[in-house]
């Protein structure tokens, strides 16, 4: 502990500690313009319909396969559609899916972890479980959940958010295994350190234990996993776009765009380009951003 | 102690600083000191007062960035440690000054071998062969009390207790027959009877083997025992120095009088009521233009607001930083 | 440590029945039709005769055991009958796909090898790129080189393979003279026998696109390992004793600290490694290299339930030994838990 | 002094408490064997007083505090905090007991939830067991902000940004929330800076003064111990080896444990230290899993007998308010019946039968 | 390549060294009766040869037979039921026995055995007997007269097995004879010298072939995997192989790869028609078990022809061939567009698009827009349909543009799309079969395989309607049914001779296109393509594309 950190403190205000979360992470380049840059194509997918208000899905054949032009900045696909309407329509499902995947893999890998690591009686099941999701095949099992699953949902949500509900689900239980483990190997630790140990003297419950002591605490990891997650949930969904077994061809995702364009590379770079370039910045944005989390959330990092 | 020899480490006006998010920690502020050959000298001070990081400036042993040395010259073989090349410090580094660190559960390699740890030095600066260091390294561990030293210098370091541990580090420290010996803090992490047997067998050593010791605790009672001559740092400085015995008998510098009184002894009369030192330890912000301890100081006055007190001799040897006199109970007339 | 091995083994031995009886079920329970695939001119009436003669008759259970014994029992036994003239060859049937109407396991076997070659080379590769960059990374944090790799480490873990495997072919085979050295072949070639040092050349060309491509992602992941476990171990208090040793920093970096780093390293390798088996599926496709991956796919769009059970049946029994391997070399390289 | 507490009431009577640890080995994970943490502990605190409790690392005074708080379910024994027997009561139940007992802990960083603020931190075991209204707990809370020093104004802020000394008050304050009649100290200034460790000690007594605290206060630092404990504890291995009020345990300790536990406390004062005696014990401390035949201090003991490697000595009271265990304050009769009757019978139920002595 | 056969290419068999051939489906196995697919058979096709074959024009020339049957030659009996062929002399099996009439026997029981799932046991309909009336002499006689007799032991589906190799692997031992599948002898030009199943076979010339000369090539790597469009590639631009099959990929991105001038797109039209089927039954979920049924009633608005005929009216088909087929497409009007004496040309007026006719059409009726939101009624039921077809591209492509055509004449579609498995797996128990059709509108492919159509037309008989008591089996996807056309099939059924065949067929044709239950869209071929140093290429779509591999060679340099 810095002893500077008292003093510069003494008269300000109640700081809540993720403005010090922010502190550090501001001090991160590449953390913050992967952040400037995650925001900015979450608004441009967003919020850019409203601006370039174009129907991702109007046909204007005589305008098709063009290269960039001002009245498609993007290009045209093969059927006429305006690349940078998909582009955008494509980037919300991409996004979508990635976040919701990621949102479903961490509450799992949450839920087991932190139930596996505070309650000893159940450890040991829960972590046999995690071990054999690990030791399932994930690929030919995604590949048959989304064979078993597709119809059916497809049939009760309509194609699309049937398919989306499914590829979320399918991403999201065969990837929370090690959220589960780094969690649980985080709440034994945190069972011993004192300040649980406090809490238990003082008499609190597990309900509260787990709420206010333990999952606030293991947050850092599960924040990074979280911006991993993100980036390996995009990716998965356009390798299952490639396996023909994503989204249906006529549902942009920026998977579906690279997979659909890498026929015409060698004709019109540009449709490549774009998802291409979509898909990997924002990867790599994310994964920048969750460098920064990882050191800003790091109490010996933030120096305190 | 042989009082005017010729010291064998001269650090003066040592300075280090660490770059840190929105500034700068002055971590050590222009220290000078010497030790001398064959002597023991304490280091003294409370948490962060900069003991450490005084020591691991003198061989280039912080990392950098965050740290940077500013200024100082530390004499050692006629050399100045700070400017040497890298070659000349590695083999000053171990073959010369050999360092203990405060934590010997972590300090040593747990993948390696004790025996191997103990080799490397041996070859690397004293150019032995492998069977000549694994002689030297069994001695070694003999030297510093581990029984069945054939057997263990194959063991791994988890295997061995705390004590045992330190004790492979003095092994280690003392491979190459230093000059000098740095312990930082080598019984701070352990139990008062492994604590009593390192200090008795580092007496031991250093009478059989003649080097001069830098001994950094922050227990007085430690230095009390064994230190020649006792140095005692505040805030990035030394505030007082001088020889053991004198010190206690004649603290000079509040801070130094503060701390032997909040020392409870498990002989002698009990007080009802433990002394406190009132407030905090200063920050290091920036280069001091002040007292460090004038806000906890009893005897604080105008002046040490703004101006930061030398080193004044007080005669036997002894120097405090202070403005305030101790034994006339007068400011000082400088 | 060896009964911490032998506990571990025995307890692999319900999670793998478990494992085996999900899959089982869950592709007994995927919709598809072995006959979905045969053209609409094939009447229904021989459809259904195709079905029966698949033996999709049976009730689940049976079928179920009867896989089961035929997996652990009857197809070790075969193979070990091959090789020793003193076991007999079972009784049983084998076991056999729906598609080529062939034993599954002889596909199989004979598609091991490209796999095994191109993947597993490209992991190897992978890994000995990973490590220095990792390593230099950590070293020089926040250097030019450490930006730089990371991110030429993140683009490699960002791009899908069906995207830099196409451009790979149209940069070194379509664009490319074809009588550069510079050419490479985007069609693996899985007859050629490697009997020259002419053909050896051949085998070495025609695995450059897929190895780089599978290599580049291998080396985005274990660098960022490496690196991160590095950072770990630079910062412990023995790399400080190790230089005040007067040790070189090349010793200590590359004896004492990779030492350290390796250990949790190591153990991600081996738990790539059962990946390798598996095959890289899209990559496979891309080049055809009709290896494992390749077989699981085209399984997989054929209803070839029994291929896929058995295929998805190897992963989990290699996903699980390699997790015990992973396991015992944690113990090698680490002295505290060899001595537990 | 001694006689003042002798006649208040007992508020903690511990009696023969194991808190064994399972070892797990083998094929099977079978039970193969225990850390024997505390091994048969028995001790009463009283009222208003201040038990010391002293030993080495890991000799399992942590152990006993937390045992003695029931935040572990302990092997064996029984305990008796405020008039009710909590030993073998379910942890759910234990629930409304908690109030009277209370516990500041070694860490001052580690004890404290780094993402609560204070007022959370302290007003925690409010919400727990009072139904008070939110401004009500706001206010009790600032009230005991007062009481151990810390500004008001520092509510609203977490622990980080506080110093070890401070962070120690707030553990202290969430201690006090309830009006616990019964602190367990775990080393409360061990993490502290000597400066700052007498600040900590002096708002320990003051508030033991005002309150009527009674504490068990565990420590290594015997000079700390001697400065506040009524009675001090001496405890190796897992067992408590000496007891005694603190001015005859320190002018005159019985056991030979004691003694050069005593001895190794370096004296700041160099005429002093120069002429002190010293015993330095050879060896380290042999682990709780596998205790020593005998006394368990027989491998280092510098006073060892025969006797003491073959039977463990009873822990008694010697003298009136001193207890100790070791064979050099056994006469001799009891020790030849003892070698008798060890030969014939189970060593371990020898043992266990002869502790309560109080 | 009618260069080619000018050059007179010639030489002695195997002087051409290598040809490579990629599938970019591999083949499962080469033993046609085992799997259905076409990769399997045109695969199987270089090794396993039959009695007769259809050229690239569709004629059938004699193969192994010594000539073609027929009632003129007194082959066939006059009352249509009994063929008789007659081998070519001295044809030999690769491993040097002779062919005789026993291995076509045999090849009968071979397909009609018990449990042995044979996939092609659709050309053995209506035999009763396969006799070998000496060794040169095959008979095989049918339970009732057939007047296109062509079927068994014809074409590549149906080709003759050695009775030697196959002898133990009949009905549930067919599995079991893993070699043979794997490695059949025949008679054809190759032998198989390795088989790795789903990656690639490897052939040699057969040495007992009987045509000197030929192969030209001494080996033949047929290699499987990855898909078209890199197929594509490896024959158009980096010259790796010298014949692609099924490239179906973008045309533009085809017709940019051909112009590097490393090889030619080669296109055979058969009688596969894209088309659009307009369910003639209510398929509306309201209705229970009785949707899409005989039960459930007729389709409120899609029975009403002007409706469908406006719909037809309103798509372009050029445009559909243009961006989605190319080469391998041609706008048809025709539900049977091939063979050329079949295809009628009374519905050629929809091959130009008319949006403003189907307006003034449907305004005419009376079918208007009466609420204003763009959308027609039809007796006050909105003219929303659901369209739905399996999931793959071209076809999504395809309804996008429809689905805005039609939304120019006032017409609203959603689009569906189900998985081909689930789609084509005619699983009774899914609703999202195309026989189910659960559905307005849905979209595919169909076609006939060989030549003649008369089990084609029968496919919109009133008795084919899939339905629940029929397992949801049967042919009549739109539930088209009028007792005329009934009678026709009978007719037809009863009538020999090709140009008499073809005035019934041609009529049963335009009878189902002014019904507008069906709306033919693209008349679509084979697209392959082989390089340019690869001569001797014709393809053909009614048998194997490889049919004649025997005559290609290496052109010279
Ligand atoms: C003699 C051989 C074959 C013929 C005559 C034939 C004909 C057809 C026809 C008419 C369709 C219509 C469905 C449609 O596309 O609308 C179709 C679809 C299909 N065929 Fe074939 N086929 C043959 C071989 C194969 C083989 C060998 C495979 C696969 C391994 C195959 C896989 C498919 C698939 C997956 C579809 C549906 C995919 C799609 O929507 O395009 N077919 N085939
Ligand atoms: N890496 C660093 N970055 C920033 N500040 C540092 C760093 N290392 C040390 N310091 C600061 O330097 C000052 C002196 O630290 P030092 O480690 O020398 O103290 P010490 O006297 O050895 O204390 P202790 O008794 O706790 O070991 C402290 O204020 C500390 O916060
Ligand atoms: N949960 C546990 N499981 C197993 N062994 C334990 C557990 N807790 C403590 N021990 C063991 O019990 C013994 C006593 O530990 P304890 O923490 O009570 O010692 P201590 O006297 O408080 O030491 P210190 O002064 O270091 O705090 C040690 O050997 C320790 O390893
Ligand atoms: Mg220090
Ligand atoms: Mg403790």
């Amino acid at each position: 502990m810095t002893d500077q950190s008292i003093d510069a403190r003494n008269d300000a205000v109640a700081r809540n500690q993720w403005w010090d979360v922010w502190d550090q992470f501001k001090t991160h380049k590449g953390a913050v313009m992967g952040a400037c840059f995650f925001i900015f194509i979450v608004l441009a997918v967003y919020v850019g319909p409203w601006i370039w208000s174009i129907d991702p899905t109007y046909i204007d054949v005589r305008a098709r396969n063009q290269g960039p032009t001002w009245a498609h900045p993007f290009g045209t696909d093969q059927l006429g559609r305006d690349m940078l309407a998909r582009m955008m329509a494509g980037g919300q499902t991409s996004i979508s899916v990635g976040l919701t995947a990621m949102g479903l893999a961490l509450f799992l890998g949450t839920l087991v972890g932190v139930l596996a690591g505070y309650f000893k009686r159940i450890d040991g099941i829960l972590m046999r479980l995690t071990d054999l999701f690990l030791a399932l095949p994930l690929l030919p099992l995604l590949l048959v959940m989304v064979m078993l699953f597709r119809q059916p949902l497809s049939a009760s949500f309509g194609p699309e958010t049937g398919i989306f509900i499914l590829i979320v689900i399918a991403i999201g239980i065969t990837s929370w295994m090690p959220t589960a483990r780094i969690v649980r190997g985080d709440v034994l630790a945190l069972k011993e350190r004192e300040f649980v140990l406090a809490a238990r003297s003082i008499g609190t419950r597990p309900g509260k234990m787990i709420l206010r002591h333990v999952l606030p605490n293991v947050m850092s990891p599960i924040m990074v996993s979280a911006t991993l997650g993100i980036a390996t949930a995009i990716i998965t969904e356009s390798a299952l776009s490639f396996l023909g077994l994503g989204f249906p061809p006529d549902f942009p995702t920026w998977g579906r765009l690279l997979f659909d364009a890498t026929d015409f590379m060698q004709q019109h770079p540009q449709r490549v380009m774009w998802p291409g370039l979509a898909i990997s910045l924002t990867v790599l944005s994310v994964n920048y951003m969750g460098d920064g989390l990882r050191d800003a959330l790091d109490p010996r990092i933030r120096g305190l | 102690m042989p009082d005017g020899a010729q010291p064998v480490l001269d650090v003066r006006g040592l300075k280090t600083v660490f770059k840190i998010r929105g500034g700068e920690v002055h971590a050590v502020n222009d220290v000078s000191f010497d030790l001398k050959p064959g002597e023991l000298l304490g280091v003294v001070g409370e948490s962060g007062s900069g003991k450490s990081v005084t020591m691991m400036s003198l061989l280039g042993l912080l990392p950098s960035p965050p740290a940077d040395v500013r200024g100082g010259t530390v004499t050692f073989d006629g050399q100045d440690l700070l400017k040497v090349d890298a070659e000349t410090l590695r083999k000053t580094r171990g073959g010369k000054i050999g360092f203990v660190f405060q934590d010997p559960m972590t300090s040593l390699n747990p993948v390696y071998n004790v025996g191997m740890q103990i080799m490397e030095p041996l070859r690397k600066h004293m150019g032995m062969t492998k069977k000549q260091a694994a002689v030297r390294a069994k001695e070694l561990l003999e030297l510093v009390g581990i029984p069945d030293a054939d057997q263990r210098l194959k063991d791994y370091p988890h295997q061995f207790s705390g004590g045992m541990r330190q004790r492979v580090m003095i092994a280690i420290a003392l491979a190459c027959d230093p000059k000098v010996l740095v312990a930082d803090e080598p019984t701070t992490a352990l139990d008062v009877t492994i604590q009593a047997q390192i200090l008795e067998l580092m007496k031991e050593l250093q009478e059989r083997l003649g080097m001069a010791v830098i001994w950094i605790t922050h227990d007085l009672g430690v230095v009390a025992g064994i230190a020649d001559r006792v140095v005692v740092m505040y805030g990035g400085q030394i505030v007082e120095q001088a020889p053991t015995r004198e010190l206690f008998k004649n603290p000079q510098h509040p801070y130094t009088r503060a701390l032997l009184k909040t020392v409870p002894r498990v002989s002698g009369g009990r007080e009802e009521r433990l002394e406190i030192i009132e407030g905090q330890p200063p920050i290091l912000g920036a280069s001091p233009t002040a007292c460090p301890f004038r806000d906890r100081c009893d005897v604080a006055m105008d002046r040490c607001a703004h101006e930061n007190p030398q080193r004044y001799d007080v005669g036997n040897n002894h120097d405090a930083a202070c403005f305030y006199d101790a034994r006339t109970g007068a400011p000082r007339d400088v | 440590m060896l009964t911490y091995t032998i506990r571990r083994l025995l307890t692999a031995i319900p999670t793998l029945i478990f494992i085996s009886l999900i899959i089982f079920l869950l592709l007994d329970m995927a919709p598809g039709d072995p006959t979905a695939q045969l053209p609409l001119t094939i009447p229904p009436e021989v459809r259904e005769q195709i079905r029966q003669s698949l033996g999709l008759g049976e009730p689940v259970h049976i079928r179920y055991l009867l896989w089961l014994k035929q997996m652990v029992w009857s197809e070790p036994v075969y193979y070990l009958s091959q090789s020793v003239d003193w076991i007999s060859a079972p009784d049983e049937a084998r076991l056999i796909s729906w598609q080529t109407r062939a034993p599954v396991m002889d596909t199989i076997l004979e598609r091991l090898p490209q796999t095994l070659m191109v993947v597993g080379l490209a992991y190897v590769v992978g890994v000995l790129i990973a490590l220095p960059i990792g390593i230099i990374s950590a070293y020089k944090q926040y250097s030019v080189f450490d930006q730089a790799g990371t991110f030429v480490s993140m683009i490699g873990f960002s791009i899908p393979p069906f995207f830099s495997g196409v451009l790979m072919i149209i940069l070194f085979t379509v664009m490319m003279p074809n009588d550069s050295f510079w050419w490479f072949p985007s069609i693996y070639d899985t007859t050629l026998v490697i009997d020259s040092w002419e053909n050896f050349g051949k085998q070495v060309r025609q695995m450059v696109l897929p190895v780089m491509v599978l290599a580049l992602q291998t080396t985005a992941q274990i660098s960022r390992f490496m690196r991160a476990s590095m950072l770990d171990n630079l910062n412990q208090d023995y790399v400080r004793t190790a230089r005040a040793k007067g040790m070189t920093e090349s010793v200590v970096v590359l004896k004492h600290v990779l030492r350290n780093s390796m250990i949790p390293v190591v153990t991600v390798i081996a738990l790539g490694i059962p990946a390798i088996f598996g095959g890289a599926i899209i990559t496979e496709q891309i080049f055809k290299v009709n290896g494992i991956g390749q077989l699981l796919i085209v399984s997989i769009q054929a209803s070839d339930v029994p291929m896929v059970q058995t295929l998805t049946f190897i992963f989990a029994i290699l996903i699980v030994f390699f997790n015990l391997i992973a396991d015992i070399l944690y113990g090698i390289l680490d002295p505290r838990i060899r001595y537990d | 002094m001694f006689d003042d507490t002798k006649t208040a009431t007992k508020l903690v009577e511990v009696n023969n408490l194991k808190m064994h640890f399972p070892i797990h080995t083998g094929l099977f994970r079978r039970h193969t064997g225990d850390v024997k943490a505390v091994d048969g502990v028995s001790f009463d605190i009283y009222e208003g007083e201040t038990l010391g409790l002293v030993g080495e690392s890991g000799c399992g005074k942590s152990t006993c505090g937390r045992a003695v708080l029931r935040l572990y379910d302990i092997t064996d024994g029984s305990i008796v905090v405020d008039g009710d027997d909590i030993g073998d009561v379910p942890q759910k139940d234990l629930r409304t007991k908690r109030p009277t007992m209370q516990m500041v802990f070694q860490d001052p960083q580690a004890s404290l939830n780094p993402r609560m603020t204070v007022q959370a931190i302290i007003q925690e075991p409010l919400d727990e067991h009072t139904s008070l209204s939110k401004a009500e707990k706001r206010e009790k809370v600032l009230a005991l902000m007062d009481q151990v020093g810390l500004n008001r104004k520092f509510s609203g802020r977490y622990p980080h940004a506080f110093s070890g000394g401070q962070r120690q008050r707030i553990g202290i304050a969430r201690a006090l929330a309830l009006n616990p009649k019964f602190i367990v100290c775990d080393e409360p200034i061990a993490a502290l800076d000597v400066s700052i460790q007498a600040q900590v000690v002096n708002l320990l007594e003051d508030l033991q003064r005002e309150y009527g605290l009674t504490y068990l206060f565990i420590s290594h630092d015997l000079s700390m111990v001697r400065h506040i404990a009524t009675r001090v504890a001496v405890m190796y291995l897992g067992k408590i080896v000496e007891l005694a009020p603190r001015e005859e345990l320190y002018a005159e300790p019985l056991h030979p444990y004691t003694k050069a536990l005593l001895s190794a406390v370096p004296e700041p004062d160099p005429d002093l230290h120069d002429t002190m005696e010293r015993t330095i014990l050879t060896g380290d401390v042999p682990s709780p899993s596998n205790p020593p035949k005998g006394c368990n201090f027989c491998t280092r003991c510098p006073a060892v007998m025969d006797v003491c490697k073959q039977i463990e000595p009873e822990y008694r009271e010697v003298m009136p308010g001193r207890f100790v265990a070791c064979h050099h304050y056994n006469d001799v009769t009891t020790t030849a019946e003892q070698t008798a009757a060890s030969e014939a019978s189970d060593r371990q139920s020898l043992s266990n039968t002869n502790t309560k002595t109080n | 390549s009618t260069a080619a056969l000018a050059d007179g290419h010639e030489g002695e068999r195997g002087r051409d060294g290598q040809l490579n051939i990629i599938y970019w489906q591999a083949p499962s196995t080469l033993n046609p009766y085992l799997s259905g697919g076409t990769k399997e058979v045109e695969s199987a096709s270089l090794v396993l040869e039959s009695l007769g074959r259809f050229t690239d024009t569709g004629e059938l020339v004699p193969w192994l037979a010594a000539d073609i049957p027929t009632v003129e030659n007194g082959g066939v009996s006059e009352d249509l039921t009994s063929i008789t062929w007659t081998l070519q002399d001295g044809v030999m099996w690769s491993d040097g026995t002779p062919l005789t009439a026993n291995d076509a026997v045999f090849t009968w029981q071979y397909c009609t055995a018990e449990g042995g799932g044979c996939a092609q046991a659709s050309y053995f309909d209506g035999v009763e007997s396969v006799e070998a009336v000496d060794d040169q002499t095959i008979k095989i006689t049918f339970d009732s007269p057939k007047p296109f007799p062509y079927t068994a032991l014809v074409g590549a589906e149906s080709p003759i097995i050695q009775a030697a190799q196959f002898a133990d692997c009949l009905g549930a031992a067919a599995p079991t004879c893993v070699d043979a599948n794997f490695g059949p002898i025949g008679t054809g030009p190759f032998v198989v010298t390795d088989f790795k199943a789903n990656d690639v076979v490897q052939f040699s010339a057969n040495e007992n072939f009987r045509v000197d000369g030929q192969p030209a090539f001494e080996t033949v790597l047929f290699k499987g995997g990855g898909d078209a469009a890199s197929a594509a590639r490896s024959v158009l631009e980096t010259g790796e192989f010298d014949y692609a099959w099924n490239l179906q990929i973008d045309p533009t991105v085809l017709s940019d790869m051909e112009s590097a001038g490393l090889g030619t797109v080669v296109t055979a039209f058969g009688t596969s028609v894209e088309r659009l089927h307009l369910n003639q039954t209510n398929p509306s979920a309201d209705l229970g078990d009785a949707r899409a049924t005989e039960a459930g009633g007729p389709h409120p608005f899609l029975t009403n022809q002007v409706i469908g005929q406006a719909m037809s009216m309103a798509i372009d088909r050029g445009l559909l061939v243009e961006i989605g087929y190319g080469a391998g497409g041609q706008a048809t009007c025709n539900v049977l567009p091939a063979p050329a004496v079949y295809a009628s040309t009374a519905n050629d007026a929809c091959l130009t698009q008319d949006v403003a006719g189907a307006i003034a059409l449907l305004d005419e009726a009376g079918i208007v827009d009466s609420d204003g939101d763009g959308i027609r009624e039809f007796e006050g039921t909105p003219l929303v349909v659901s369209y739905q077809t399996s999931t793959n591209a071209v076809r999504q492509d395809a309804q996008a543009l429809i689905k805005q055509w039609w939304s120019e004449i006032g017409i609203q579609a959603d689009l569906r799309n189900i998985d081909a498995s689930v789609f084509f797996g005619g699983d009774p128990a899914s609703p999202d079969t195309f026989q189910k059709f659960f559905a307005d509108v849905e979209m595919y492919t169909n076609n006939f395989a060989g030549v003649d159509p008369e089990a084609y037309m029968a496919n919109w008989s009133c008795s084919e309607w899939p339905s629940p008591e029929s397992q949801w089996q049967g042919s009549n996807m739109q539930r088209f049914c009028d007792p005329a056309y009934d009678a026709l099939i009978d007719e037809l059924a009863a009538t020999a001779g090709i140009e008499a065949r073809a005035e019934i067929v041609k009529q049963m044709n335009d009878m189902l296109m002014q019904s507008y239950s069906i709306i033919p869209l693209v008349h679509r071929g084979g697209v392959s393509a082989h390089a340019n140093t690869l001569g001797g290429v014709k393809i053909s779509d009614w048998d194997s594309e490889l049919w004649n591999i025997a005559e290609w060679y290496r052109v010279g340099e």
